[in-house]
């Protein structure tokens, strides 16, 4: 009874193993891309870019490194905002000392560098768990933050201490700097981040995937069962850091233009923690939708009252808004603990199941 | 530093009093988390409402104390509301959803408190509720030594309500269901622990630890929404001592201010810039964990399998 | 003695209910039992029967994990209760000993058995009285009772859950697996307690139990729950000389005990419910 | 059993033992106060089924948290193959062909069944994180040889039908059995069993005994098991060890360990 | 349709305390002018908020936002305005940032779209030297001067000026540095400039740095004459936690509250007593509400100046910023305008983005701010000598950065 012919199976796995068992997954993710590359570029306007679709793209990336971490690995970070700023700074003196360095290289590049810092401050991640770990992402927050403050050398002694992005050119056409246009911007993110998901997809649905979870689920029982904690962990902070280092030089070169050391503060750091969260730690698809929330909602909040012409001082729309997101937040925590992606599972299910009620 | 003695010994005070400032903020995230396991982020949030609640109230005419009073109903009413709307939906999820529905409840009180009260600084009611305001001044070593009343006052304040605290945890039943509640729900309920209650009167002593904490933070700096920055000098006092532990709270926040204070002053400033209580209290955190990964007086992590 | 529990009415009634989790799994599907004052009931059946549920339905503990009763009714002493919470329930006389122990492992074992007493208002003196009792009956206990429960080995925990809930004086105590790792001769002890307990105290029983040999040799009344349904019930006797029982649930074949040795050649049942 | 010889014995039913495979030499762990295990010595052999009995708080688990690494004994070494093993992480006596499951469940709960019992496999995969990555080549032939390993198991212990359903919804029961397929997963040397048959039902025992019988002489995995099930321990079991707050106080064949007096007064109770 | 004049304000956050009131006092100034002439050459003003919460995200966001319809922007923070500068050359709109952003920009030929009249951080910080020295600064050799700033582009701004005078001088300069998490606490602060005993203290504060590093400053008995700010640490409100303690602080300010001008008169009739004003009664005759009705003012002025020029009423960005460059503000215009003693007089050209126009010491006498200085200028020579290559630098760092040449100096 034990030995099956294993023929028969091999092929069944392979299909298995591929993403979209289900047909209409597919092609409802065909839909979205088609959006993301095509419509979205030819409608938007100006604003749009600049408020919407680039910043999504960005803050769905830095979410995506830190639900590795977070998410994946169950290592709780506030630390991102700082790793940004480190892949940001890396970025801009790689650009500034090699004028002709190609961005899209010193972009991925710059991901080496807040991998390295961030592997440093995972060390800690063996002995320390839990909220206290969390502690060791704050050092790394603040102490970070200081030192973009203090470094002259880092923002090439400018006296406002900020760093400002220079005009970078590929292929003769402008992709950062004041000259840039939004469009050229927005593909630039897309590929990178396209490019990014497709590696975080297939590390998190393989084996370092499993170890990874493994660890968050229950390291005592990850590390009898064989697996190093150390050095799974150290790779969650490495991979989780890297990415989130791209991000922060996309954020400041494809988006901000220029940026200050408190830029990269802790309220950046919480932003993504949202955004992880309330798409769905543990999931890729999340940090998508989470963007698209946390991104969108302030945006559209600000222009319902001049919409339907209520007549309210913007600083009073501003409350309302800090307010309603806040309530937002733990709204939807309440709906659904585990996110916009857990909730979507659900719905597939009802879907699957239906007619039926169970 | 011996240079100038008495320079040094208000060093050591400013640091001590600082120190007393965040343990303060500190014994409220501790008892929530001992409760519930819940990392309140929104204490530092709480104090900024207490405070601009009382200040609030006095200013639309209400004798000093009955203001306090009825600060006090509005943090009762703060904390059945967060047991009610927030919580109760939340019972039994993972500790980060916790943690961030605390995150969203801070927004949501910033976005509150300013429709309400307005972004100005507004000036603590310190005199008025009978806080002394003068200063003792000392002349040891031939120098001069400034002891703020209010300062002491603040000290005093604190070491009082920590002395309460531990009574209540360690020497009543209650006390005992809180520390129950934090380490098991299903069980707790199961034998008739009533979340609810529990959770309100947890947050409710966090309320009132918010408004003592406004007080006399206001009394120095007066009151704005830049005060909700001190949550993060919270977060190391907290790790320093234990999340569980009252006593590491005042134990770690004292360490740290002083510490932080020294290292600013004879290190920070003389050879790195400046600034360097940004992140001090952490990194120092972070080096006690190492070697105490449950703080100095926090719960062994119990591992078994 | 049979009979004499019959006649009792029923004190706690479980009518028809269906349990739903995460809005999509449906576990119980339509589950009624009567539990008689001062009877031992035993509710049987293999994993996943339903058994924690229906513990859980009764004493509204689901919500927790996102499970809820969506069908059906609780009555405790003729008084509805599903809408009831935990505490209130327990202030009632209901209490539950949940499945895998759960201690409160940062308390020592004896403030995990003064929690047992949280909702008594009865004086200091009556509970240390009852903690020296519940001493009595788990001598173990006594001899760890300054050390904190996480660290207690898994039977002892097991006994400091049970001692725990004894301390509330219940009327009524649903004990789910207490059998669960427990060394042979604890098992009898402790199923002996219950016995007592039942007895001397009249404390109203609804366990919730793998190991049926014990279980039907203690309860007067048992029910059998297979995949989410009540598939046969009857008094403990007649459950034990039942062909089926004691195939597939007492291990015992027509030629005496089974040997684990041979399972190889057991036959084995075909679940027609699952 | 001095009649045992070094290189192993036969059982009644026929079935050859080897030599020593583990030997624990006067192991002592204390945690502070409580002494856990004191001064206990035995061996496992090659192809046995080996159980360690005694009353709740005994020692047990302990003992076997020692074998696999992960407490680390004050006293006492541990001989593994014939040399003494030095103190070790638990990962890496895992990589020597150590899998075992857990008293109170360890599943990891937020993974399917199928991962789960992946998780298992994790000691025998070597590819790297960038062909991983690219999802191709040597990742890939690894992700498809583990899992056919992985389906037998699966089929083995009869879990099909839940492969893809997360682990935290299902009962009691069957998480034993993944647990027991994600330490078979690892096609290890040696077995440690805590408690397999807690909270199961005789039926479900008796399936369960099939499986252990089934690993033992189709794979000749050697297996350590503590149960309480005296029945189940006595039937399956070649040899038993019998602990008593962390002395022990019995070791032999079934049928001496049941006719000792002193393991009737600590354990037994009756005699079985 | 109409002059569409955006401000970028932040009522929120932790600088609202000091933002507010300025953000009333523009608000108020376009106002009064909508209800007394129609606007401004007959065109009313449609003068929205967005707001920012000096967040600099929020402000590019809102930047972005208004940019579509603007003639100008006002982006009210150094971290936006460094953001939106490079950008204005592309989208062709003027920077009106009075009295902040960034020193350099006085450089008209390098940066064309921006203007920071009526005087630059630089010409602050020369101006308090000039009042400290008594006109002659090499008094200033030997003595040790300290410079308490937030820690942030605005609190930098002014350090390479001091140094550069320091070096000239001679004397000695400290700077210490206030992190946006210390403005509530600055013992540590205090302390250093209790043990470094410096001459003088000047503050760069902004927000709630200014009431801490005020009370902090009574409680260490820093002497408050030799205790002065700049024009942003001069809000009646932070010195009022004080009171009487306070006394004899001192500020630099190139605007001067008068309760008595005309132009009080009419905005109290017309938008104080009509309603339409989100300010208090009491805050009408702060310092910090006064200056918001001349920023507007200097707005107001620079779209009149275009509308002449241009003889158009509707004019657009490019225009607006013609006006800005020929600003021309004479004690005249401002008896006119009825501002009097409000603001210096200046004038601004294609080549001089910010005027300097010079400006007073304002003291706070325990219960408000009093002018006690007559008029005191920069020494603009030294300033010029330091812009230049600042400019220069900064055009070279962002090559390729448009320069305008056909400016004559
Ligand atoms: N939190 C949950 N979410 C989803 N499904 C659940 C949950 N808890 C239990 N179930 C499902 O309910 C069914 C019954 O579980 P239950 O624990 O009541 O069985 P049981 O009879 O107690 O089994 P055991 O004897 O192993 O404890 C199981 O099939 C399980 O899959
Ligand atoms: N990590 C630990 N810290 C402190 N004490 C411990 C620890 N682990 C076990 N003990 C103690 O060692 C003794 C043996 O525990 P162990 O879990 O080995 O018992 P056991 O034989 O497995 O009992 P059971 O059959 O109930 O599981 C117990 O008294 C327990 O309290
Ligand atoms: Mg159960
Ligand atoms: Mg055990």
């Amino acid at each position: 009874m034990l030995f099956r012919t294993a023929g028969q199976f091999k092929t069944s796995y392979l299909k298995d193993q591929t993403l979209f068992p289900v047909r209409q997954d597919a092609i409802l993710l065909g839909i979205i891309l088609a959006f993301a590359w095509v419509i979205f570029p030819l409608t938007a306007s100006e604003f749009t870019f600049q408020t919407l679709l680039i910043p999504v793209l960005v803050y769905s990336l830095a979410a995506l490194g830190l639900n590795i971490l977070t998410g994946y690995a169950g290592q709780l970070s506030l630390g991102t905002g700082a790793f940004m700023g480190v892949g940001a700074y890396a970025c801009y003196k790689m650009i500034t000392i090699f004028p002709e360095m190609n961005l899209l290289v010193a972009v991925l590049m710059s991901g080496l560098f807040s991998a390295f810092i961030g592997v440093l401050f995972g060390l800690p991640s063996l002995r320390i768990k839990g909220f206290y770990l969390a502690i060791a992402t704050l050092a790394a927050q603040f102490f970070l933050v200081w030192l973009f403050e203090k470094w002259a050398w880092l923002y090439n002694y400018n006296a406002s201490g900020a760093i400002q992005v220079p005009h970078v050119e590929m292929l003769g056409t402008p992709v950062a700097g004041p000259q840039a246009a939004s469009m050229t911007q927005y593909y630039f993110v897309l590929v990178v981040v396209t490019l990014m998901t497709i590696l975080a997809i297939n590390l998190t649905r393989g084996t370092q995937g499993r170890i990874w979870k493994a660890t968050r689920d229950m390291d005592i029982a990850a590390e009898l069962i064989g697996i190093n904690l150390l050095k799974s962990k150290l790779t969650a902070f490495a991979v989780s850091s890297y990415i989130v280092g791209v991000s922060g030089a996309l954020f400041v070169f494809l988006w901000r233009g220029a940026a200050e050391p408190n830029l990269f503060d802790i309220p950046i750091s919480f932003r993504i923690l949202f955004i992880a969260i309330i798409g769905g730690l543990g999931s890729i698809m999340g940090n998508y939708m989470g963007a698209i929330l946390i991104v969108a909602l302030p945006v559209v909040l600000k222009t319902l009252p001049e919409t339907f012409g209520i007549p309210i001082s913007s600083a009073t729309v501003e409350h309302l808004n800090v307010m309603v997101v806040g309530a937002l937040i733990v709204f939807f925590l309440i709906i659904e603990p585990h996110g916009l992606a857990r909730l979507w599972t659900l719905i597939r299910e009802k879907f699957i199941i239906w007619p039926f009620p169970h | 530093m011996v240079a100038a003695p008495d320079f040094l010994l208000q060093v050591l005070w400013e640091g001590l009093v600082s120190g007393v400032l965040y343990a303060l903020i500190a014994l409220g995230f501790v008892l929530i988390f001992r409760s519930s396991r819940i990392f309140n982020f929104a204490q530092g949030i709480m104090v900024v409402f207490a405070a601009l609640t009382l200040v609030g109230l006095y200013a639309m005419g209400i004798p000093a104390w009955i203001s306090v009073v009825l600060t006090l109903g509005v943090m009762l009413m703060l904390a059945v509301t967060i047991e009610r709307v927030v919580l109760r939906p939340l019972v039994g999820q993972p500790d980060i959803i916790l943690f961030m529905a605390t995150i969203g409840i801070t927004l949501f009180l910033i976005g509150f408190g300013e429709l309400i009260f307005g972004g100005e600084n507004k000036q603590m009611i310190t005199s008025e509720l009978g806080i002394p305001t003068g200063a003792f001044e000392l002349n040891p070593f031939g120098g001069f030594l400034l002891l703020e009343q209010k300062d002491i006052t603040a000290v005093i304040g604190a070491v009082s309500l920590v002395i309460g605290l531990l009574l209540f945890l360690n020497k009543t039943r209650m006390g005992r269901a809180v520390r129950a509640l934090g380490d098991d729900h299903q069980a707790a309920l199961s034998v008739g622990i009533s979340l609810r209650t529990i959770w309100v009167l947890v947050w409710f002593i966090a309320g009132v630890i918010a408004l003592v904490t406004g007080v006399v933070w206001g009394a120095r700096a007066g009151v704005s929404f830049a005060l909700e920055v001190i949550a993060y000098k919270a977060l190391p006092v907290l790790m320093l001592g234990g999340l569980e532990s009252i006593t590491g709270a005042i134990i770690g926040g004292l360490a740290i201010g002083i510490l932080e204070k020294l290292f600013e002053i004879y290190w920070g400033q003389p050879i790195m810039g400046g600034n360097t209580e940004t992140w001090f209290a952490f990194v120092l955190a972070l080096i006690v964990l190492l070697f105490r990964p449950q703080g100095l007086f926090g719960e062994k992590i119990i591992e078994r399998v | 003695m049979l009979d004499s529990v019959e006649t009792k009415e029923a004190l706690l009634e479980v009518n028809n209910i269906e349990v739903i989790y995460n809005h999509v799994i449906l576990v119980l599907k339509g589950v009624s039992l009567q539990v008689p004052k001062g009877g031992i009931t035993a509710l049987l059946g293999g994993n996943g029967a339903g058994k924690t549920t229906t513990l859980k339905a009764i004493s509204n503990l689901l919500h927790s994990e996102r499970g809820e009763v969506t069908k059906g009714s609780v009555s405790y002493r003729g008084k509805q209760v599903q809408d009831l919470n935990p505490a209130e329930l327990v202030k009632q006389g209901v209490i539950q000993v949940m499945e895998g122990r759960h201690c409160f492992e940062h308390l020592t074992v004896e403030e995990n058995l003064m929690t047992g007493a949280y909702t008594r208002r009865d004086g200091k003196g009556a509970v240390a009285a009852d903690l020296e009792m519940v001493y009595n009956y788990f001598p173990r206990l006594k001899d760890r009772r300054k050390s904190q429960a996480g660290y207690t080995s898994g039977g002892e925990q097991q006994m400091c859950a049970i001692g725990r809930a004894l301390m509330s004086r219940p009327e009524t105590i649903l004990l789910d697996e207490p059998s669960m790792g427990l060394a042979p001769q604890l098992v009898e002890q402790i199923f002996e307690i219950v016995k007592s307990v039942n007895e001397g105290e009249g404390v109203t029983f609804l366990l919730a139990e793998q190991n049926t040999n014990v279980a039907l040799r203690f309860a007067h009344y048992g029910y059998i729950l297979e995949s989410g349904r009540v598939v046969m019930d009857g008094p403990a006797a007649e459950l034990r000389e039942n062909p089926d029982v004691k195939e597939f649930y007492l291990g015992v074949s027509d030629e005496g005990r089974k040997s684990f040795r041979d399972v190889r050649s057991y036959r084995r049942r075909k679940r027609w419910l699952s | 059993m001095n009649d045992m010889s070094q290189d192993g014995y036969v059982t009644e039913d026929g079935r050859q033992i080897g030599g020593v495979m583990m030997e624990m030499k006067n192991i002592t762990l204390k945690f502070g106060g409580v002494v856990a295990i004191e001064d206990i010595s035995f061996d496992i052999r090659e192809g046995e089924i080996r159980a360690i009995i005694g009353p709740n708080g005994a020692g047990k688990s302990s003992m076997l948290n020692v074998i696999s690494g992960f407490y680390h004994p004050q006293e006492g070494e541990v001989w593994f193959h014939g040399t003494e093993r030095p103190a070790m992480k638990p990962y890496e006596v895992a990589r020597q062909g150590v899998a075992r499951t857990f008293q109170n469940i360890a599943l990891f709960e937020g993974m399917t069944v199928l991962d789960n019992v992946m998780t298992g496999r994790l000691t025998h995969m070597k590819s790297g994180l960038l062909s991983q990555a690219i999802w191709w080549g040597k990742a890939l032939q690894e992700e498809v040889k583990n899992r056919e390993v992985v389906e037998k198991v699966i089929d083995f212990l009869e879990i099909q039908s839940i492969r893809k359903t997360p682990v935290g919804r299902l009962p009691y029961g069957l998480k034993k059995r993944v647990e027991l397929a994600r330490a078979l997963a690892a096609e290890p040397k040696l077995l440690l069993l805590d408690e397999p048959m807690a909270g199961m039902n005789v039926e479900e025992k008796e399936d369960m005994s099939r499986f252990i019988l089934d690993v033992n002489d189709e794979f000749g995995t050697t297996i350590a098991l503590i149960e309480h099930d005296m029945g189940v321990v006595m039937d399956l079991s070649d040899r038993v060890v019998v602990m008593d707050y962390g002395k022990k106080i019995g070791d032999g064949t079934p049928d001496e360990v049941r006719n000792n007096q002193d393991v009737i007064d600590a354990y037994l109770g009756v005699a079985h | 349709e109409g002059l569409n004049v955006p401000n970028l304000t932040y009522r929120t956050g932790p600088f609202a305390a000091t933002g507010i009131p300025l953000m009333n006092g523009q608000r108020d100034y376009m106002a009064m002018l909508n209800a007394r002439d129609g606007g401004i050459g007959g065109v009313p003003i449609e003068f929205n908020e967005c707001e920012t919460g000096y967040s600099t995200e929020k402000g590019v966001e809102c930047y972005e936002a208004t940019k579509g319809a603007a003639i100008v922007t006002q982006p009210w923070s150094t971290g936006i305005t460094l953001q939106v500068l490079p950008k204005t050359n592309v989208d062709q709109i003027p920077i009106l940032a009075p009295g902040y952003g960034f020193s350099p920009m006085a450089d008209g030929r390098v940066f064309q779209w921006a203007f920071n009249m009526p005087s630059s951080y630089w010409d602050g910080a020369s101006m308090i030297l000039n009042e400290l020295g008594g006109g002659d600064l090499s008094s200033l050799s030997g003595k040790k001067i300290a410079l308490l700033h937030l820690d942030h582009p605005y609190g930098k701004e002014p350090i390479p000026f001091f140094e550069a005078m320091a070096e000239a001088n001679g004397f000695e300069f400290l700077p210490i540095p206030v992190g946006l998490k210390e403005m509530q606490n600055q013992s540590a602060q205090w302390l250093q400039i209790r043990r470094e005993r410096p001459d003088y203290v000047i503050m760069w504060g902004w927000g709630a740095m200014n009431a801490g590093a005020i009370s902090e400053a009574v409680k260490t008995r820093y002497p408050m004459d030799q205790f002065i700010g700049v024009w942003w640490s001069g809000h009646d409100a932070d010195l009022a936690t004080v009171g009487e303690a306070g006394t004899g602080y001192r500020s630099i300010s190139w605007s001067a509250p008068q309760p008595d001008a005309p132009v009080m008169a009419d905005i109290r009739k017309l938008v104080f007593d009509a309603g339409d004003s989100l300010a208090a009664e009491d805050e009408l005759n702060s310092v910090f509400y006064q200056r918001g009705l001349v920023i507007s003012m200097i707005l107001a002025e620079g779209i009149k100046t275009a509308q002449e020029n241009f003889d158009a009423a509707e004019i657009d960005a490019s225009q607006l910023r013609w006006g800005l460059e020929n600003i021309n503000l004479t004690d005249e215009r401002l008896a006119e305008l009825g501002m009097t003693g409000m603001v210096p007089p200046f004038a601004t050209s294609c080549a001089n983005h910010t005027g300097h126009s010079g400006g007073w010491m304002l003291q706070w006498d325990g219960a408000q701010f009093v002018p006690a200085s007559g008029h005191l200028m920069p020494d603009s020579e030294t300033i010029a000598s330091l812009e230049g290559p600042a400019a220069a630098e900064y055009a070279e760092a962002n090559a390729p950065w448009p320069v305008n040449e056909d400016c004559e100096g």
